[in-house]
C-alpha cells in the first residue's frame, strides 16, 4: 500500500543532523553572532528521534496493524502487503533502474521501533553524560546522522538502498569512535572500524551484483520473485547461486555485526563514548547483519549450505567470544565480547531457519544490552572515566539506581526466568537443536545446540563476574576517586530504569508454545518472513529445512529445554558468585599463577592474539608491500630504466654525432664522398615480381619490373622465364617469351612453380622470384 | 540552426579574456586576476545555455557549427557537443575559475602570464571536447600542453623543470603517434571515397580499415590516450607534473586534463577501429585493475600528501577505463560519471592541499596533525571530499564507481576476459581507497597538535569558502541526485554502442579496400576521373569469383556513393582455407603486410618493404 | 628551337633584373660612402629588395594558375613557382640587410660591399628559382655560392668567420664541381640541357644511354643534397653557420635552403618521372629517402646536447632540410601538386621562423661580444617579455606543435607523404614524427632557459629600432600561417 | 698516319680520361693539406667535367655544348678567385694555410 510518511521517519533525524553539524552553527552566527546553546542542541536531536518515533509508531499502529490484521484474518497465506514509498528515481541505466524506494512491514516495523525508542532513550542519556563536552553539537549531529542511516538501512526496499544505510552508519561509527580523536588510538580505532566494514561492504557489492545478474533486479519484491526462487538453485561455480551470493552478503555482515573473522574492530571501538557503544555497538549497527540475513530469508532458504555456514559461524563466535570475556579487565571490554557473543546466538537463529527466534533475540538483547552499556557509562561516570573494574567494588553502596537496574539487565542476559533473555535465548536453542537441513551432517542441529549451552552458560559465568567485580564486596578504589563516587543525575538514570522495565516486560511477547500460551512476536513477524516451514511461505522452495520445534519436540521437550537453559544460567552465576564475590578471587590468581592453567590464562587474557596475528598477516605486510611496490616497480623500473633511460640513450648517441663533427675538411669530404658511395649501393637493388590470372583454362602471367620506366625498358631487359618449374630457362615455351612482360600459355604447361630472372641493364646484377602457382582455382594469383 | 552560437563563444571569450589579459600593464595584478575570473564565470554562465538548448533524447551531435577552415586539406572548423562531452564541458567550465579563485594569493609573480596561460588553457581544453574535425581536434589537443608546461615551469616547485619537461615530450610522444594514425585514416578515407577530409562524422561513417589495419590505429590513439589517462605502466609523469605544478595547475591537470584519455577512447579510438579495441580491451582492461590496485598500494606510501593524491587519482581512472572496456551501459555511463565526480573530487582535494600549503608552505603528510581543532570548517569540507572521493554512497564517488564495477561484473565475455574476478579485484580498490584516504585524514586532521606553527593556522576565509562550496554542493547533489546527469548520457552512450557494433560487424566480413596506385592516379587524372572506376572495374568484374560478385547495377555508383563495403569487390579473397580475410592492400605499417596483386603498384616494393 | 629574343619577354623577369641592378648600384656607390652614411645604402637596399618581391607579387597574380608559365631566353622559366619563391628570397633578404645593419654597428664592422653582395646573391637565388635549363641553375648556384663565401667572411678580422669560409668554400667549390660533371653526363645521354626538352627525351627515345643517364642523375643528387645540406653531406654546415655573422647564418639557413629545393623541385620532381631514371626500384627518390631519413634522425639527435644556439639552429635546420625532403619525395612518387604545395608551404613557414630566430640571437649580442650560448637566454622573460615571447613562438614552430605555421607545414608535407604511392612512405612519416618528439626537447630547452630560469647578468641589447619590426612581423607571420594556412596554402598552388 | 691516329682515339677515351682527371682532381682536394695543392686539385675537377661536356658536343654535333664549356671556364676562373681570397684572408689571420689545422669550430 503506498504512503509518504515511511521516508519521514528518517529524513527527521537527518534534518536533526543537518542543522547540529552545519545550518545551526550557520544561522545562529548570522542571528545571534554565537553558536547555538546546549539546550537548543538537545532539544533539536532528541526532538527529530523522538518525532521519528511517533511517526513509525503511529504507521505501525495505523495502517500496518491493519494489513496486517487483514492478512491474519485471511489465513496467513504467503507474506501480507507492505507499506511502500518510493520517493524519486536514483540511478536509470541500461536495464538497472533503482530508486529511494522504502518498504514498511511487519519485519522493519519492529526494527524501526527498536531503533528510534532505544536510540531517543540514548539521546536523553547522552544529555546527561556528555554535559561537559566542549564538541557538543558535533556529538549529537553524529548521533542524528547515525540513526537516520540505520533507519535508511532498515526500511530500504532495495539492497542498493540497504547499502546506503549500510555505509552511512559505518561512516557514523568511524566518526564516533574517534570522536575523542586528540587520542591518536581512538582515532586508529575509527579507522580500524570503517576498514573492516569496508572489507564486508565490498563482499555485500560482490553479492549485490551477482543477484542483480541472476535476478534482473534488486528491489525485494523481484528477490522475493518466483522466477528469482528458480534463479537461486542455478548451478554456479560448483555449487548453487543462492549459496554464494548469501555467502557474499553474509561476509558483509560479519563486517558490520562483528563476527569471526571481521570482529577485531568492535572490542577496539569501545574507545567510543559510552552512549555511542550503547546505540551503535549494542543496539541498532550491529544487528544489521542479522536484520539482513533475516530480510533475505527466501535467498538463504534456498541454500541449506549457505544456512550452515551461519549458524556454524554463528556459533563459533558465540563461544569463542563468551570465553574471551572470561579474563577481561575493563567494564565495557567485557560488554563488548558479550554483545560479540550474543549477536553470535543471533545469527544460530537464523541460521536454522528460526528468524523469528533470532529477531526476538535482537529486540531483547537491544534492550538488556544497551541497559547494560550505559549502566557502565553511569559507573564509569561515577568512578570519573576509569574502566578499570579491578578497581571497583561494592559500588552498590553508592549507585543504588545503577546497581538495581543493572541487576536487572544482568539477570535478562544470564536468561534467567522472568526476564527477557531466558524467552528469546531459549527459542533459539530449541530452533538449533531441532533443526536439520538437507545436506547436513546429521546432528548438525544438536552440535549447535551443545556449544550454545556452553556459550550460554560462560555468559552467565562472565557476567555475574563483571557484577561481582563491580558491586559486590567492598570498594577498592582508592580514596580519591572514592570521595568522587556520586549517582548520576536523572537524565541518566530515567533512560536506565525505562530499559530494565523493558529488558523484563519485553520478553512476554514471544513466549514458547507451551500451553497454549500466544506467540505474539512470532505471528506478527511471520506476516513478512519466511516461517519456520518454508513451503506455506515459499511454495517455490523444494527442498529445503524442515524445522518447527513444536512437531520435533512436543510441548514435554520444550518444557525440557527450558529447564536445562534456566540451569545453566543459575550454574554460571553461582560458579562467579563463589569465585569472585569478595573481589577478584585468590583461587583464579593462584591457579593461573603457574604451569598449564598460566598459560591458559595468558592466551585468554590476549584474546588468544587475534590482533597480533592480524597486524602479522594483513597489515604489516600491506605497509611493506606499498613502500616495496613503490620503490621497485615506479621508481626503479618505469622511471629510472624507461624514462630517464631512453633520455639517457638519445643523450648519448647525440654526443656520438657532435663527436664525429671534428672540424677537419678532410674529414668532411672523406664522409661526403664515403656517404655517397654506400647510398649508392643500397639504393640500386632492382626487384622484380610478377602476377599470374587464370582463367577459361589459360594462365596469363604479367611481370613487373620494378626498375625503370616500363616502356623503355621492355626493349633492352633480360626476363628469362620458367614456367615448368624445371630450373632453367631454355624450354621451347620458355625461348618464345624471353624478355616479354606478358606471357600467356594454357595451364597445362605451367608448373606448380614459375620464377623470372631480371638482369638489370645498367649495373648487370639479376634479382630472381620464385612464386606458387594455385592453378585449380579460378583467381586471381596475390603475391604470398 | 538557433543555438549555433553558444560554442564559438565559449571558445572565444577565454581567448580574448587572455588576450585583453596581456594587454593590462605588468603592476595592476588584481586587474589582471579580476578579468582572468570575470571571463572564466562568463564562460561558465554561457555554457550552463548548453544545457538550455540540449536535448537529451537526441543522440547525435547538437549545437554544430560547421565552417570551412583550411579549403587544401578540406579540414573543418566544427564543433559539436553530445551527451558523453556536454557534462566534461560544463565540469571544465565550472572547475576552471574555481582554480582561479583560489590563486588569488598563491601566485604572486607573473600574475598577468599565469592567468593568461589559464584562459588558453581553458580555450584548448573546450576545444578537444567539442572538436569534430580530427585536425582541429588534435590542434586544440596540442593547444592544452603549452600552457600547462608553463604553469609547471613557471609557478612550480623546485623540480619544476624535470617535471615540466618529463610532462611534455611524455604526452607529446604519445600524441604524435595519434598525428600518423589521423594521417593514415585520412588517405585511407580519401583512398576510398574520393573526398578527402578529417571530418571525423564522415570517417566514423564510410571509413571501415581492415581488422589489422584498425589494430595499429588502435594502437597509435591508444597510447596517446593511455598515456593521458594515465594508464598504470604509462603514469609516472602524473606524481612528478602534480608535485611540481602549483596548485590552480594542479587542480586543472587532476580535474580536467585526466578526462582526455577516457574521451578520447569512448570518443575517437573505439568507435573509429572497433576490431583493434577489442583486440586490446583485454591487456588494456588488465592494466586497467592492476592500476587501481597498484596506484592504491602506491600512494598509502607517499609522504607527500600531492603525491598521495596524485596515485589517488591513478587508482581512480583505473575504474573508468575498465568501465569502458566493459562495453555494457552501466560500465561507459558509470566511468564517464565516475570521470566527472573524480574532476570535483581531487580538485577539491588539491584545493584543500593548496590551502594547508599556502599557511604552511610543506607538503609533507608528519608536518600536519591534529588541525582539526585548529580549522573545524576546513576539516569538515576536506571530510566530505575526501569521503566523497572514498566512493562513500550518498556522494557523488559512489554512483561513478559502483556503476562500473557493476557494469564490468555484467559484462559479456567478447569485451574483456573474466568480467566478475575483474569486478571484484577492482572492487577491492574501494577497500584500498578507503585505507589510504582515511590515512591521510588521520594523519592531518585527527591526533595531537604536535608541530608549533600547527597551532596558530587560521581557518578558511571567506574567498577560500567560496572556492569549496560549489564543489561540495556539487558532490552531495550528484550524490543524491544524478539522474539529470545519467538521462542526458543515455542517448549517446547508446549511439556509441550501436555504432561500435555494427562497425564491428561491418569489420568482420568487409572484402576490400581498393587503394589507388600512383601510376593509375596519374593516369586517371590525365584521362578523366570518372574513367578510373571503370578501367578498374572491367579488369577485375570478368575475374571477380561468383562468392562475392556484387549486382550489377551497384557497381555503376561504385566510387563516388560508396557505403564501403558494398561496392568495388575486386575480392582478393583467397577463397580456398583461409577465411574471407580483410585485406588491406597497403604495406600499412611494416610488420604485417598484404599485398593486393590488383593495384600494381610500381615500384614501391622492394627495399622499402 | 631558335630563341628569338623579344624585349616583352624581359617583362616577366622584372624582379630579377631589379635585384641585379641594385646590386651593382650599391657595390658603386660603396666607395662613395664612408663610415656612418653607409645606412643609406641599407635603405637601398631593402629598398631594391622589397621592389622585386612587389614586382614578383604582381606578376604573381598575373600568370594564370594552371599554365606552365612563359619560358625567357629559353634558360628562364617564370610561372607562380618561381615567383613564390623569388617573393621568400627578397623577404629574407630584406630582413637579412635590415639585422646586418645594426649588427654591423653594435660590433663595429663597416663593410659597405655587404649589401650590394648580398643583393646579387639574391640575384643568383632568382635564377635558380626561374632556372628552366641544367645550365642556368649551375649559373645561378656558383653566383650564390660565390657570393655566400664572401659574405661569410665579410668580418676580415675574425678567425672564425674565415676558417668558416674556408670550409665552405672547399666544399662548396667540390659540390660544384660534382654538379657540372652531373650535368655533363646529363647532356651526354640525352644531348641537351634544357629541362623541357629533357622530358621529352626520356619520354619517348629508344637507344638511351641508361648508364651515363643514371651516374648524372646520381651525381646531381649528390650535388643539391650538399647545397640542402642533408646528412652525409651536411659537414660543413654547423661550422659554417656558427663561424658566419649571425644575420648572414640567418640567409644562410633560409634563402639559401629554399633556392636549393626550388632547384631540386625544377629538375627531379618536373623534369625526371621518378621512375624514369632506373636506380634503385623507385628511381632517384629511393638514394633520396635514404638521405632523408637519415637527415631528419641524425640532425635531431645531434642538436640534443648543443650548447651553442647557432649550433643548435644549424642542427634543427639540417632537421628541417630532412622534413622537405619527405615532401620532395612524394612529390616525385606520384602525389606531384599537393606534395609541391606542401614543401612550398614548409620552405615559407621555415624560412620565417628561422629568419626570426636569427634575428632573436642577433639582437641579443651586444658589444663584440655575440651571446650564442644557450645559457646567455636565462631570464630573458623577465628583462624583455617581447622578445621572449616572440622567440617562445619561432621555438614552437620550429619544434611543430600547433597552432604554428612549422607544425601545419610538416603536418602538411606528412600527409601529401602518406598519400603518396599508397602509404609506402608510412615508416618514413612515423619515423618523422618521433623526431619531431625528440626535437621538442631542445627547442623547449631555449624556453625554459628563458622563462624558468633568473637572468643571470644584464642585457644591452642592440638598437631594438628595426628589428622589433622584423621580429612582430615574423610572429605575426607564423601564427597566422598556423591559423589560417587555407590563403598560403592557396598561394603555393594548394 | 696522324689522322690513324686520330682514327683510333674514340669518344670513349676521352671520356675515360676525363674521368680519371676527376678522380685525380677529387683525391687531391681529399688528401692534401695545402689550401693551394687543394684549389688546384679544384680546378683540375672543373676541367675535367668541361672535358666530357666538350666530347659529348662533339658526339652530339651541338654547338651548345661548346657554348657551355666556355661559361664554365668563366665560372672557374671566378671561383678561383675569390677562393684566393679566402685563402689570402686565411694566410693573414693564422699565419699557414694549412687545411686541416683550420678546426677551431667543432662539436
Amino acid at each position: 500500500m503506498k504512503t509518504n510518511l515511511i521516508f519521514l521517519i528518517p529524513l527527521l533525524p537527518l534534518l536533526g543532523a543537518l542543522f547540529n553539524l552545519f545550518l545551526g552553527r550557520v544561522i545562529w552566527r548570522v542571528a545571534a553572532g554565537r553558536d547555538p546553546s546546549r539546550r537548543v542542541v538537545h532539544f533539536v536531536a532528541v526532538g527529530t528521534v523522538v518525532a521519528s518515533f511517533a511517526v513509525a509508531l503511529s504507521l505501525l499502529v495505523g495502517p500496518l496493524f491493519e494489513l496486517f490484521w487483514k492478512w491474519h484474518q485471511g489465513g496467513k497465506s504467503g507474506l501480507s502487503e507492505a507499506l511502500t514509498q518510493s520517493v524519486y528515481t536514483w540511478i536509470e541505466v541500461g536495464n538497472l533502474k533503482l530508486d529511494l524506494a522504502f518498504r514498511m512491514d511487519t519485519l522493519s516495523g519492529v526494527m524501526v521501533m527498536v531503533v528510534t525508542f532505544v536510540g531517543s532513550l540514548i539521546h536523553l542519556y547522552s544529555t546527561g553524560y556528555m554535559a561537559d563536552e566542549p564538541r557538543y553539537a558535533a556529538y549529537f549531529g553524529y548521533l542524528n546522522l547515525f540513526t537516520g542511516a540505520m533507519l535508511i538501512l532498515v526500511l530500504g526496499d532495495n539492497l542498493p538502498v540497504m547499502f546506503i544505510g549500510w555505509e552511512g552508519v559505518g561512516l557514523c561509527s568511524y566518526l564516533l569512535i574517534g570522536f575523542w580523536f586528540e587520542n591518536n588510538q581512538f582515532a586508529y580505532a575509527g579507522r580500524k572500524a570503517f576498514v573492516v566494514n569496508r572489507i564486508g561492504d565490498f563482499a555485500f557489492l560482490i553479492g549485490m551484483f551477482l543477484l542483480f545478474q541472476a535476478v534482473g533486479g534488486l528491489d525485494y519484491e523481484t528477490l522475493r520473485s518466483d522466477a528469482a526462487m528458480a534463479a537461486y538453485r542455478s548451478p554456479l561455480w560448483g555449487e548453487r547461486l543462492a549459496f554464494w551470493a548469501g555467502l557474499f552478503l553474509f561476509i558483509g555482515a560479519c563486517g558490520k555485526s562483528a563476527q569471526i573473522p571481521l570482529y577485531v574492530w568492535l572490542p577496539d571501538a569501545m574507545a567510543g563514548p559510552t552512549p555511542v557503544s550503547a546505540l551503535i555497538h549494542a543496539a541498532t549497527m550491529v544487528t544489521a547483519g542479522v536484520y539482513m540475513v533475516a530480510r533475505m530469508s527466501f535467498l538463504y532458504a534456498s541454500s541449506t549450505a549457505a544456512m550452515a555456514v551461519v549458524a556454524g559461524v554463528g556459533a563459533l563466535t558465540a563461544l569463542f567470544a563468551a570465553i574471551m570475556a572470561f579474563a577481561q579487565t575493563d567494564f565495557k571490554k567485557v560488554l563488548a565480547y558479550s554483545t560479540v557473543s550474543q549477536l553470535g546466538f543471533m545469527f544460530v537463529g537464523v541460521g536454522v531457519g528460526a528468524y523469528v527466534a533470532g529477531i526476538f533475540h535482537l529486540v531483547t538483547h537491544a534492550f538488556f544490552k544497551a541497559g547494560l552499556f550505559l549502566a557502565a557509562g553511569s559507573v564509569m561516570h561515577a568512578m570519573s572515566g576509569s574502566g578499570d573494574i579491578v578497581k571497583m567494588g561494592g559500588l552498590k553502596k553508592w549507585l543504588p539506581w545503577t546497581h538495581k537496574t543493572f541487576v536487572a539487565y544482568w539477570l535478562a542476559i544470564c536468561g534467567i526466568i522472568p526476564f527477557a533473555g531466558f524467552f528469546s535465548k531459549d527459542e533459539i536453542l530449541a530452533g538449533a537443536w531441532s533443526a536439520e537441513g538437507q545436506g547436513w551432517l546429521v546432528g548438525y542441529g544438536e552440535l549447535l545446540w551443545v556449544v550454545l549451552t556452553v556459550a550460554a552458560l560462560g555468559t552467565a559465568f562472565y557476567m555475574s563476574r563483571l557484577y561481582c567485580l563491580v558491586f559486590e564486596g567492598e570498594c577498592r578504589a582508592d580514596d580519591e576517586t572514592r570521595s568522587h563516587i556520586h549517582e548520576s543525575p536523572w537524565s541518566m538514570t530515567v533512560p536506565l530504569a525505562i530499559l530494565a522495565v523493558f529488558s523484563v516486560g519485553i520478553g512476554f511477547i514471544g513466549l514458547p508454545h507451551v500451553g497454549g500460551l500466544p506467540n505474539v512476536l512470532e505471528s506478527w513477524l511471520s506476516a513478512s518472513i519466511a516461517r519456520p516451514d518454508f513451503h506455506s511461505t515459499y511454495p517455490s522452495i523444494a527442498e529445503s529445512l524442515h524445522l518447527s520445534a513444536q512437531n520435533h519436540l512436543g510441548e514435554g521437550g520444550l518444557l525440557l529445554f527450558m529447564a536445562i537453559a534456566l540451569v545453566m544460567g543459575i550454574a554460571g552465576i553461582g560458579a562467579a558468585w563463589k569465585l569472585y564475590r569478595k573481589g577478584p578471587s585468590k583461587l583464579v590468581a593462584d591457579k593461573s599463577a603457574s604451569g598449564f592453567a598460566a598459560r591458559i590464562y595468558q592466551v585468554v587474557y590476549n584474546k588468544f592474539y587475534v590482533d597480533e596475528l592480524y597486524d602479522r598477516i594483513v597489515v604489516a605486510p600491506f605497509r611493506w608491500a606499498c613502500q616495496a611496490l613503490f620503490d621497485v616497480v615506479d621508481k626503479f623500473v618505469i622511471d629510472l630504466i624507461f624514462v630517464n633511460g631512453s633520455a639517457f640513450v638519445v643523450g648519448v648517441v647525440g654526443r656520438v654525432a657532435r663527436w664525429v663533427q671534428n672540424g677537419q675538411v678532410h674529414r668532411y669530404l672523406g664522409l661526403l664522398v664515403v656517404g655517397a658511395g654506400c647510398i649508392f649501393y643500397f639504393t640500386r637493388e632492382p626487384t622484380i615480381d610478377f602476377s599470374y590470372t587464370v582463367s577459361g583454362g589459360r594462365v596469363t602471367f604479367q611481370a613487373d619490373i620494378g626498375a625503370g620506366p616500363s616502356a623503355i625498358m621492355s626493349k633492352t631487359t633480360e626476363l628469362r622465364w620458367d614456367f615448368n618449374g624445371d630450373g632453367d630457362s631454355n624450354d621451347p615455351e620458355e625461348q618464345r617469351f624471353r624478355n616479354k612482360t606478358e606471357a600467356q600459355l594454357p595451364i597445362a604447361d605451367v608448373g606448380s612453380q614459375v620464377t623470372l630472372w631480371y638482369t638489370d641493364p645498367v649495373f648487370k646484377s639479376t634479382a630472381k622470384t620464385v612464386k606458387p602457382v594455385d592453378k585449380n582455382s579460378d583467381r586471381v594469383g596475390g603475391e604470398q | 540552426m538557433a543555438s549555433a552560437w553558444v560554442l564559438p563563444t565559449i571558445l572565444g571569450l577565454p581567448l580574448i579574456g587572455a588576450i585583453l589579459v596581456m594587454l593590462i600593464p605588468r603592476s595592476e595584478a588584481g586587474l589582471a586576476r579580476g578579468f582572468g575570473f570575470g571571463f572564466s564565470l562568463a564562460t561558465f554562465c554561457i555554457s550552463l545555455a548548453i544545457l538550455g538548448y540540449f536535448d537529451s533524447e537526441y543522440g547525435r551531435f547538437q549545437l554544430v557549427v560547421d565552417k570551412e577552415w583550411i579549403p587544401g586539406l578540406n579540414a573543418h572548423f566544427k564543433v559539436g557537443v553530445d551527451g558523453i562531452s556536454l557534462w566534461l564541458v560544463i565540469l571544465t567550465t565550472f572547475t576552471t575559475p574555481i582554480a582561479i579563485l583560489s590563486a588569488y594569493r598563491a601566485v604572486d609573480k607573473h600574475v598577468r602570464e599565469f592567468i593568461a596561460a589559464m584562459l588558453i588553457l581553458e580555450v584548448g581544453m573546450l576545444g578537444a571536447f567539442v572538436a569534430l574535425d580530427m585536425f582541429l581536434f588534435y590542434i586544440f589537443w596540442e593547444v592544452m600542453l603549452i600552457p600547462m608546461y608553463f604553469l609547471i615551469g613557471i609557478w612550480g616547485g623546485k623540480r619544476r623543470i624535470y617535471a615540466s619537461i618529463k610532462f611534455v615530450i611524455y604526452t607529446m610522444a604519445g600524441s604524435l603517434l595519434m598525428l600518423v594514425a589521423i594521417f593514415y585514416m585520412y588517405a585511407k578515407h580519401g583512398a576510398i571515397t574520393g573526398e578527402y577530409t578529417t571530418d571525423f562524422v564522415a570517417l566514423q561513417k564510410n571509413l571501415v580499415l581492415s581488422s589489422e589495419a584498425q589494430f595499429w590505429c588502435f594502437a597509435a590513439f591508444g597510447l596517446a590516450f593511455a598515456i593521458k589517462v594515465p594508464l598504470f605502466p604509462l603514469h609516472t609523469w602524473l606524481p612528478d607534473a602534480h608535485v611540481e605544478a602549483p596548485t590552480a595547475g594542479s587542480v586543472i591537470l587532476a580535474g580536467l586534463l585526466l578526462k582526455f584519455g577516457i574521451y578520447g577512447f569512448i570518443r575517437f579510438a573505439m568507435p573509429m577501429f572497433p576490431a583493434g579495441s577489442q583486440a586490446w580491451a583485454p591487456l588494456l582492461a588488465i592494466l586497467a585493475v592492476v592500476g587501481i590496485i597498484y596506484g592504491a598500494y602506491v600512494a598509502f606510501a607517499q609522504p607527500d600528501v600531492k603525491k598521495l593524491v596524485a596515485y589517488s587519482s591513478v587508482s581512480h581512472l583505473g575504474f573508468c577505463v575498465l568501465g569502458v572496456f566493459a562495453m555494457t551501459a552501466m560500465g561507459i555511463e558509470g566511468s564517464i560519471y565516475a570521470m566527472l565526480s573524480h574532476g570535483l573530487t581531487t580538485g577539491g582535494l588539491f584545493l584543500a592541499i593548496g590551502v594547508l600549503y599556502e599557511r604552511r608552505h610543506t607538503r609533507r603528510l608528519a608536518e600536519f596533525g591534529g588541525l582539526w581543532k585548529q580549522m573545524p570548517v576546513f576539516a569538515g569540507i576536506f571530510l566530505i571530499i575526501t569521503l566523497g572521493s572514498a566512493g562513500l554512497p550518498g556522494l557523488s564517488g559512489f554512483i561513478g564507481e559502483f556503476l562500473t564495477i557493476f557494469g564490468t561484473f555484467v559484462a559479456s565475455d567478447a569485451s574483456i576476459p573474466v568480467p566478475r574476478l575483474l569486478a571484484a579485484l577492482a572492487a577491492t580498490g574501494v577497500i584500498f581507497g578507503a585505507v589510504y584516504l582515511l590515512y591521510m585524514f588521520q594523519k592531518m586532521m585527527f591526533g595531537p597538535i604536535t608541530h608549533e606553527a600547527n597551532r596558530t593556522l587560521k581557518d578558511l576565509s571567506g574567498r577560500e569558502i567560496a572556492v569549496f562550496l560549489p564543489i561540495v554542493a556539487m558532490v552531495f547533489f550528484m550524490g543524491i541526485y544524478p539522474r539529470p546527469f545519467l538521462k542526458s548520457m543515455e542517448p549517446a552512450v547508446e549511439r556509441f554502442m550501436t555504432t561500435y557494433h555494427t562497425k564491428l560487424a561491418q569489420t568482420r566480413d568487409q572484402t576490400y579496400v581498393p587503394g589507388v596506385s600512383p601510376k593509375q592516379a596519374r593516369a586517371a587524372e590525365s584521362s578523366n576521373p570518372g574513367a578510373l572506376v571503370p578501367r578498374l572495374q572491367p579488369a577485375v568484374a570478368a575475374s571477380a569469383p561468383a562468392a562475392v560478385a556484387p549486382p550489377a547495377d551497384a557497381q555503376a555508383a561504385a566510387l563516388q556513393a560508396v557505403a564501403k563495403r558494398a561496392t568495388a569487390p575486386p575480392v582478393a579473397v583467397d577463397q580456398a582455407p583461409a577465411p574471407p580475410v580483410a585485406v588491406d592492400q597497403t604495406a600499412g605499417p611494416p610488420v604485417a603486410t598484404k599485398i593486393d596483386p590488383q593495384t600494381r603498384v610500381a615500384g614501391v616494393k622492394g627495399a622499402l618493404r | 628551337m631558335t630563341s628569338t629574343f623579344n624585349a616583352f619577354d624581359l617583362m616577366y623577369i622584372i624582379p630579377l633584373l631589379v635585384l641585379a641592378v641594385t646590386g651593382l648600384l650599391l657595390v658603386l656607390a660603396e666607395s662613395f660612402f664612408k663610415g656612418r652614411q653607409r645606412n643609406h645604402l641599407m635603405g637601398l637596399a631593402v629598398a631594391g629588395a622589397i621592389a622585386a618581391a612587389v614586382t614578383a607579387m604582381i606578376l604573381f597574380r598575373y600568370t594564370p594558375d594552371d599554365e606552365q608559365g612563359r619560358l625567357v631566353l629559353g634558360m628562364l622559366k617564370a610561372d607562380r613557382f618561381a615567383y613564390f619563391f623569388t617573393v621568400l628570397i627578397s623577404f629574407a633578404t630584406a630582413v637579412t640587410a635590415l639585422v646586418g645593419a645594426s649588427y654591423q654597428d653594435e660590433h663595429n664592422w663597416q663593410s659597405g660591399e655587404f649589401y650590394g653582395i648580398l643583393l646579387l646573391v639574391a640575384t643568383g637565388m632568382t635564377v635558380m628559382a626561374m632556372a628552366a635549363d641544367l645550365v642556368s641553375a649551375f649559373i645561378g648556384i656558383e653566383t650564390m655560392s660565390l657570393g655566400i663565401y664572401v659574405l661569410v667572411t665579410s668580418r676580415r678580422q675574425s678567425l672564425r668567420g674565415t676558417e668558416a669560409a674556408m670550409k665552405y668554400f672547399v666544399m662548396g667549390a667540390v659540390a660544384s664541381a660534382f654538379m657540372l660533371y652531373g650535368i655533363a653526363l646529363v647532356y651526354g645521354a640525352t644531348g641537351t640541357t634544357n629541362l623541357d626538352s629533357i622530358e621529352k627525351v626520356l619520354a619517348n627515345v629508344q637507344d638511351l644511354q641508361l648508364g651515363l643517364l643514371v651516374a648524372g642523375v646520381f651525381l646531381l643528387v649528390i650535388a643539391l643534397a650538399f647545397k640542402v645540406a642533408a646528412i652525409p653531406f651536411h659537414m660543413w654546415a654547423p661550422d659554417a653557420y656558427e663561424g658566419a655573422p649571425t644575420p648572414v647564418t640567418g640567409f644562410m639557413a633560409t634563402a639559401v635552403k629554399a633556392s636549393a629545393f626550388a632547384v631540386f623541385i625544377r629538375i627531379f620532381v618536373n623534369t625526371f618521372e621518378a621512375e624514369s631514371t632506373a636506380f634503385g626500384h623507385m628511381g632517384w627518390t629511393s638514394p633520396l629517402i635514404v638521405l632523408a631519413a637519415l637527415t631528419m634522425t641524425i640532425a635531431n639527435v645531434a642538436a640534443l646536447r648543443q650548447e651553442n644556439i647557432k649550433r643548435m639552429l644549424a642542427y634543427s635546420s639540417i632537421s628541417h632540410a630532412g622534413v622537405a625532403l619527405v615532401g620532395v619525395i612524394a612529390a616525385g612518387l606520384g602525389n606531384r601538386e599537393a606534395a609541391t604545395t606542401a614543401v612550398m608551404y614548409y620552405l615559407a613557414a621555415y624560412t620565417v621562423t628561422t629568419l626570426g630566430a636569427f634575428t632573436v640571437v642577433a639582437w641579443l649580442g651586444s658589444r663584440d661580444r655575440e651571446r650564442v650560448l644557450v645559457d646567455d637566454f636565462s631570464g630573458l622573460a623577465s628583462r624583455h617579455p617581447g622578445a621572449a615571447l616572440a622567440m617562445t613562438v619561432f621555438m614552437l614552430s620550429l619544434g611543430g606543435i600547433p597552432p604554428t605555421a612549422g607544425f601545419f607545414g610538416k603536418f602538411y608535407v606528412f600527409k601529401s607523404a602518406m598519400e603518396a604511392s599508397d602509404q609506402a612512405l608510412l615508416w618514413l612519416v612515423i619515423l618523422g614524427v618521433i623526431n619531431s618528439a625528440v626535437s621538442i626537447y631542445y627547442y623547449l630547452r631555449v624556453v625554459m632557459t628563458m622563462y624558468f630560469r633568473d637572468p643571470v647578468e644584464e642585457f644591452k641589447p642592440l638598437r631594438a629600432g628595426a628589428i622589433t619590426v622584423v621580429l612582430v612581423i615574423c610572429a605575426l607571420a607564423i601564427l597566422e600561417m598556423g591559423i589560417l594556412p587555407g590563403f598560403w596554402l592557396g598561394l603555393a598552388g594548394g | 698516319m696522324v689522322s690513324s691516329i686520330y682514327s683510333q682515339i674514340t669518344y670513349g677515351h676521352f671520356l675515360v680520361l676525363a674521368g680519371v682527371l676527376f678522380g685525380i682532381g677529387l683525391a687531391g682536394v681529399i688528401l692534401r693539406r695545402n689550401a693551394l695543392i687543394v684549389m688546384m686539385s679544384i680546378e683540375l675537377m672543373l676541367n675535367a667535367a668541361n672535358m666530357t661536356i666538350l666530347t659529348f658536343a662533339r658526339m652530339h654535333g651541338d654547338m651548345r655544348g661548346h657554348a657551355l664549356a666556355f661559361i664554365v671556364i668563366a665560372v672557374a676562373a671566378a671561383e678561383a678567385a675569390v677562393g684566393l681570397a679566402i685563402v689570402v684572408a686565411v694566410y693573414r689571420a693564422r699565419g699557414h694555410a694549412d687545411v686541416d689545422r683550420l678546426s677551431t669550430l667543432r662539436h
